[in-house]
């Protein structure tokens, strides 16, 4: 197992935007993370990666227990995350993006550059590499928060929406993007509200909703479940806003 | 680039400035036929001192005024070049300004001693003369410097002076012996402050009495209240003060809020000795003491009839440009003293107007009596032996001479003060 | 904010840098050479002061301090032992050192105008204990450095060894910063301060960055402020400490180009000339000089407030331009 | 113990200025996120214009203020105008600096213009004593105090019980959200700083019958401002007042106990550790 998450629960004052979720994720797989809005996504990865704190439970990673250790930690280790909400670093230009993370695996300048280059290509904005990334568009930007997180050479990638907002070719785009990530071996956790997008990316898929994980299965099983459904059209959506 | 324009407009007109500015200092018109003799003023102008920093480069232009009216100098006209250093580090840019730029022969400086001290580094080199009448600082004649003149006395002396009085005269009027005698000691926390401080701490102790407190503080203080109630609370009998002008009138306020004024004060230079400080406190201010260089003396204090007019003619022309002044503030007078003596006693005594002949000129000339009440009688080191401070006290709004004796031209009032606590 | 990195183009810039140490040799006077000495001074102290706070966008208003202990540290180890002011320099880095570990790690995880109050905090303490330890200090009447020249004692009559020395330090302040800008260190630096969460989900630890960035600033203003004494020979704590020289750090970074390796010393050399001219030529009226000077910084922040670099390396670039234009013709 | 007490209450009345003078900065800083470090030039402007109406009309700081207080609304909402709308999105460096380079050239335009010189108000009152039991208190400071105390608590209603005032807490909460709901952000904006830089003014008049005017006297009181604004929790009327009298208590107590040299270093002490320990400030909501 790769990443095991066991009884995580996650407590804002008194209320608990994650609560007792468990999940286990193998190698080389790609989970997909769905649930309305506010049902604590972002907060669970935010706990992965050690954003924050967990309130309760335990998360494991390749063997090694993670819940508690510092993000820039979890992130040599071998977890890294893209932002729903792009942060590029605004005033450096997209390679230079690409290589802070970098240097997470290398101190040497040139070997930095390489694996920036190679972190763009990867997802095609490696003609964009001079570009300050300010001036980047949306499909840009969300693509360089793909390439920022790959250059850390993760072994788990947390994607969070990495579609929203784009066109359907971009989309598209984006979807062969991650299946060439996820071939070289690299496991993905994606976050994503393009049911179409999700459904043909994942072997598994977790539902959640106000924090706990009302199911899991394969992407059949989950759009065919009551519960899901109801999740998202029957009950009103919570206004909170979690993360 | 829009933008920029205004900014580049700016860099341009302040080019122009700069250059025209320039161009008027190189040629300045003496009106006689030979070069102008250069002089440089270098006094905080901006800042923190900038009050009496003006007052001083005023001073030193009437008395240059007054010299080129009555010939110059070696027949030569005097040409003043002014400069603002409001810390040691533009002093030293200011006096490579005026030495190597301007070319003067001799600085007129500087109020603080920090920058003379600065100013003194740079005209070592060249053997131009820093004429200093307003820092006090023992260093900048105890650090072997060939031509710095110290026309004043030194901090260390000033304090000793003060406290010395106290343990004489006072003690004995006040029917303590010294070594009963409790003393407070206060003072802004400068150098001009803490040299002051130090001679009187020494000489208080060695006259064996009971330095009861010690406390400095910031001229920037707005309340007092803290301070006096721990200086009240060592119960001093005289409280020996080092203030400039803004905090000695905070301090008494505050003494008397609190009721707290002790049986004596006696101020050491500076704040207590300015007029505004007996014009702000009124009436109360009768009998409060301020050791000084000599100031504000009567013009029958100067027996010869030329140096009376001088004085007179300065404080004239001093107060014309200062027309909410009572009188003429110390520091203008000591500037106004160093700079007029130094041009009209000392370089006609110099065989040429070069820096050795100057320097034997400084230190060979001896004189009775200066503008400034004392004579001129300089040691190796450049410091004016005859430099004393007084012993002054404050009667009626004026400043009345108790102490040297020759000076003296009224008695000690109101000791133990009227409005003293218990 | 301008882009952070853009030093691989500095071609230029390094050639104006190496070739300012002609200039000193051309000036008429030494007042003249006085204002490149501290033009040379300050760029490197800018320099310095931009390692952190420019490239980490957090402002230090407290650097002066940094500027006291280098001051200090040498010229008391100097005027009381005799030891030679380049050993005292690195005793002053050394105990900058300590000073900015103590600091840094109390204040740098604090954010925006905090960060920037505790370094004017913590300067202001380190200025008041510099004026009540009077046994060690001499407290409030300062040091003076007794006249000897001597390369060992760091102290020369003519200006030109001075004029070398403060180039020398700015040369390698700025060799340090370009090193810097193409290392992990300095990419994670810029990124902290960017965005520092991001920053942290990309491994970087943002403290330990910060904390080596913030005592390398520290160490290599206190050699400045070393070089300083060793040239005013003389210092008292409430100039060399205070707040204007903590500000003067910030005019000039921000006026060059704030976080460019090469910003502050394009900034020192156009304002440090500028306001000592300034003084010299504006004293008839008293404050007019810090008035203009002040009126020259608005408009820099309101219209430039990239400050002046990145205009330069445009007409740069159009030149460069031009004359291949020409060639090509 | 009556010492004690007696300098516990000396702290607690130049608390009072203190407070007047960070209520005004709190109140942009809070709403407008506008870092001022020319706060206390304007606390000299307004000592100024005090001094002028006394020397030149003849009416004491407290028969001319509502003149002043107009006089230095005007002035900040010009402020306001020229140079501070500008940099509203700037970032917080940029507007320290420009705040520092503006501090620059008021402080030397009022050199330029005024001279250097001491501009001292002595009115009866200035020496005047009351006394309460054994307390002895300095009366100017004591109406200074009222005042002050009067004016924040008068604030703090505006903000409470106005819509105004409930627009400002908006805006001051999150100044989008606040656009959104109909509210004109850079109007709110302009009356925030209007009214932050004439509260300053008020404490400038209510010092003046104590302390002079002089070109540098505000330097001061930026930095202790911006103090007492952070250890009152930011955006905080109530904080930024109780920090006020804590700063004024905490320099008193050094001023005694350790000696007037410490005042200063004290509170910056007690600063960073209020930065260390409760970075939201001793008043504000955490």
């Amino acid at each position: 197992m790769l990443l095991k998450i066991d009884s995580v629960t996650k407590k804002f004052g008194g209320l608990s935007a994650v609560s007792d979720v468990s999940f286990e994720l193998e190698e080389g797989k790609i989970l997909g993370l769905i649930g309305p809005n506010g049902a604590g996504k972002t907060t669970l990865f935010n706990c992965i990666n050690g954003t924050l704190p967990i309130t309760e439970g335990t998360i494991t990673f390749n063997g090694e227990q993670i819940s508690g250790k510092k993000s820039y930690q979890i992130a040599r280790l071998g977890i890294a995350r893209s932002y729903q909400v792009t942060q590029p670093f605004g005033n450096m230009t997209t390679l230079q993006n690409a290589m802070v993370g970098a240097f997470c695996k290398t101190k040497s300048y040139n070997e930095a550059e390489s694996i920036g280059l190679n972190a763009l290509k990867t997802v095609q904005l490696d003609h964009k590499a001079e570009i300050v990334a300010k001036h980047l568009n949306l499909g840009e930007r969300k693509k360089l928060e793909i390439a920022k997180a790959l250059s850390t050479q993760p072994k788990l990638l947390l994607l969070d929406e990495v579609m929203a907002g784009l066109t359907s070719t971009e989309v598209q785009d984006m979807v062969k993007i991650i299946r060439e990530i996820n071939a070289t071996g690299i496991t993905i956790i994606i976050i994503e509200h393009i049911m179409e997008a999700i459904m043909s990316l994942s072997e598994r898929i977790i539902v959640l909703n106000f924090g706990k994980k009302i199911m899991e299965g394969t992407p059949d099983e989950v759009s065919n479940d009551q519960r899901v459904i109801e999740a998202y059209f029957g009950v009103d959506e919570g206004d909170e806003e979690y993360a | 680039m829009k933008k920029f324009l205004p900014v580049l407009l700016v860099l341009v007109l302040l080019a122009t400035t700069i250059t025209g500015c320039g161009g008027g200092g190189n040629g300045g018109e003496g009106g006689t036929d030979s070069e102008p003799f250069k002089v440089g003023a270098i006094y905080p102008l901006s800042g923190a001192n900038a009050l009496l920093g003006n007052q001083c480069l005023t001073a030193v232009k009437i008395a240059v005024d007054m010299v080129n009216e009555a010939g110059g100098v070696h027949g030569r006209q005097v040409q003043l070049i002014e400069a603002d250093a409001p810390d040691p580090t533009a002093a030293t840019t200011e006096a490579g300004r005026l030495v190597d730029q301007q070319g003067v022969e001799i600085i007129f400086g500087s109020l603080a001693s920090g920058n003379a001290i600065a100013i003194a580094g740079v005209t070592e080199r060249t053997g131009v003369s820093l004429v200093e009448s307003g820092g006090v600082a023992d260093a900048l004649t105890d650090s072997g410097f060939k031509n710095v003149f110290r026309i004043l006395d030194k901090g260390s002396l000033r304090g000793a002076t003060g406290a010395n009085y106290v343990g004489t005269a006072i003690a004995d009027m006040l029917g303590i012996a010294p070594s009963d005698l409790r003393v407070a000691i206060i003072h802004e926390e400068s150098s001009y402050g803490t040299s002051v401080a130090d001679g009187a701490e020494a000489k208080a102790i060695e006259l064996g009495m009971n330095v009861v407190a010690r406390e400095h503080y910031a001229t920037t203080i707005t309340d007092m209240s803290a301070l006096v109630l721990k200086i009240n609370e060592a119960k001093p009998d005289v409280l020996l003060s080092v203030n400039y002008i803004n905090d000695a009138i905070l301090l008494v306020d505050t003494l008397k809020q609190y009721n707290a004024v002790p049986k004596v004060f006696m101020g050491l230079g500076a704040g207590t000795t300015d007029p505004n400080f007996a014009a702000t406190i009124g009436a109360d201010s009768d009998g409060f003491f301020c050791t000084d260089m000599p100031t504000n003396l009567p013009l029958d204090v100067f027996k010869d009839e030329e140096m009376r007019a001088t004085v007179s003619a300065f404080r004239e022309a001093f107060l014309e440009q200062y027309p909410d002044l009572l009188n003429v503030s110390i520091a203008a007078e000591a500037a106004f003293a160093g700079a007029y003596t130094f041009m009209t006693e000392i370089l006609p005594n110099a065989e040429t107007l070069d820096p050795e002949s100057i320097r034997e000129a400084a230190l060979t000339t001896k004189l009775d009596m200066t503008t400034l009440g004392f004579g001129w009688d300089l040691g190796d080191d450049g410091q004016n032996y005859a430099a004393s401070a007084n012993i002054n006290q404050w009667q009626g709004g004026e400043v009345v001479t108790i102490y040297p004796e020759k000076l003296k031209n009224g008695d000690v009032i109101n000791v133990p003060l009227p409005i003293a606590s218990e | 904010m301008i882009n952070k990195l853009l030093s691989k183009n500095n071609s230029v810039l390094w050639i104006i840098a190496l070739a300012s140490i002609i200039v000193p040799f051309f000036l008429p006077n030494r007042y003249f050479q006085d204002i490149a000495v501290m033009t040379f001074l300050w760029a490197g102290l800018a320099c310095s002061w931009n390692l952190y706070s420019g490239y980490c966008n957090r402002l230090s208003i407290g650097h002066a301090a940094y500027l006291g202990i280098g001051a200090y540290s040498s010229t008391l180890l100097y005027v009381n032992f005799g030891i030679s002011p380049w050993i005292g320099m690195l005793a002053g880095g050394a105990i900058s050192a300590v000073a900015a570990l103590i600091i840094g790690g109390t204040t740098l995880r604090l954010k925006g105008t905090f960060f920037v109050l505790s370094t004017i905090a913590f300067a202001e303490i380190l200025k008041v204990m510099t004026i009540t330890s009077k046994d060690i200090t001499k407290g409030a009447l300062g040091v003076f450095i007794p006249y000897e020249p001597g390369f060992s004692n760091m102290i020369w009559a003519s200006k030109i060894p001075y004029a070398f020395l403060t180039w020398i330090y700015m040369i390698i302040v700025l060799l340090i910063c370009v090193k810097m800008e193409r290392s992990k260190l300095g990419y994670s630096l810029i990124a902290v301060g960017e965005n520092q969460e991001a920053a942290e989900n990309l491994g970087v630890n943002s403290s330990r960055t910060m904390l080596i960035a913030f005592v390398m600033s520290a160490v290599l203003t206190s050699f400045g402020g070393t070089i300083y004494a060793q040239y005013i020979m003389f210092i008292e704590p409430t100039s060399v400490m205070s707040l204007m020289n903590s500000i003067n750090f910030i005019l000039l970074a921000i006026t060059g180009g704030m976080g460019t390796a090469f910003g502050p010393m394009v900034g020192s050399f156009i304002l440090t000339p500028i306001s000592n001219l300034l003084r010299g030529y504006l004293s008839s009226v008293s404050g007019l000089h810090t008035f203009v000077l002040g009126l020259i910084l608005i408009a820099i922040l309101l219209f430039r407030p990239d400050g002046i670099l990145p205009q330069l390396k445009l007409f740069f670039n159009g030149l460069i331009k031009k004359s291949k234009a020409t060639k090509g013709v | 113990m009556e010492q004690i007490l007696q300098v516990f209450i000396s702290g607690i009345f130049s608390g009072g200025v203190y407070a007047l003078v960070s209520v005004g900065l709190a109140l942009i800083f809070g709403i407008i996120g506008l870092v001022n470090f020319a706060h206390g030039e304007y606390l000299m402007l307004a000592m100024y214009f005090a001094y002028w109406m006394y020397n030149i009309i003849g009416l004491d700081p407290y028969q001319s203020l509502l003149i002043n207080l107009a006089v230095m609304a005007i002035i900040g909402y010009l402020t306001y105008k020229i140079i501070m709308e500008r940099v509203l999105e700037a970032d917080h460096s940029i507007q320290i600096i420009l705040t520092l380079a503006l501090s620059m050239v008021l402080q030397n335009l009022a050199l330029m213009l005024w001279k250097a010189d001491y501009r001292n108000i002595r009115i009866d009152m200035t020496t005047d004593t009351t006394h309460i039991g054994f307390l002895t208190l300095s009366t100017p400071r004591v109406v200074a105090f009222v005042i002050a105390i009067g004016a924040s608590v008068l604030l703090y209603m505006f903000l409470q019980k106005t819509y105004t005032g409930a627009a400002m807490r908006a805006v001051a909460q999150n100044g989008k959200a606040a656009q959104l709901m109909g509210i004109n952000l850079k109007r709110t904006y302009g009356l925030a700083f209007t009214i932050g830089i004439t509260l300053v003014g008020l404490a400038g008049l209510l010092l003046s019958p104590i302390y002079p005017a002089f070109p540098l006297v505000g330097s001061n009181f930026s930095t202790l401002a911006f103090i007492v604004v952070v250890i009152g929790g930011l955006t905080s009327i109530p904080g930024a007042i109780m920090g006020g009298l804590l700063i004024g208590v905490v320099e008193s107590f050094a001023g005694y106990f350790a000696g007037p040299a410490y005042q200063q270093a004290a509170y910056f002490l007690l600063f960073i550790l209020v930065l260390i320990f409760k970075p939201n400030g001793l008043f504000g909501r955490s």
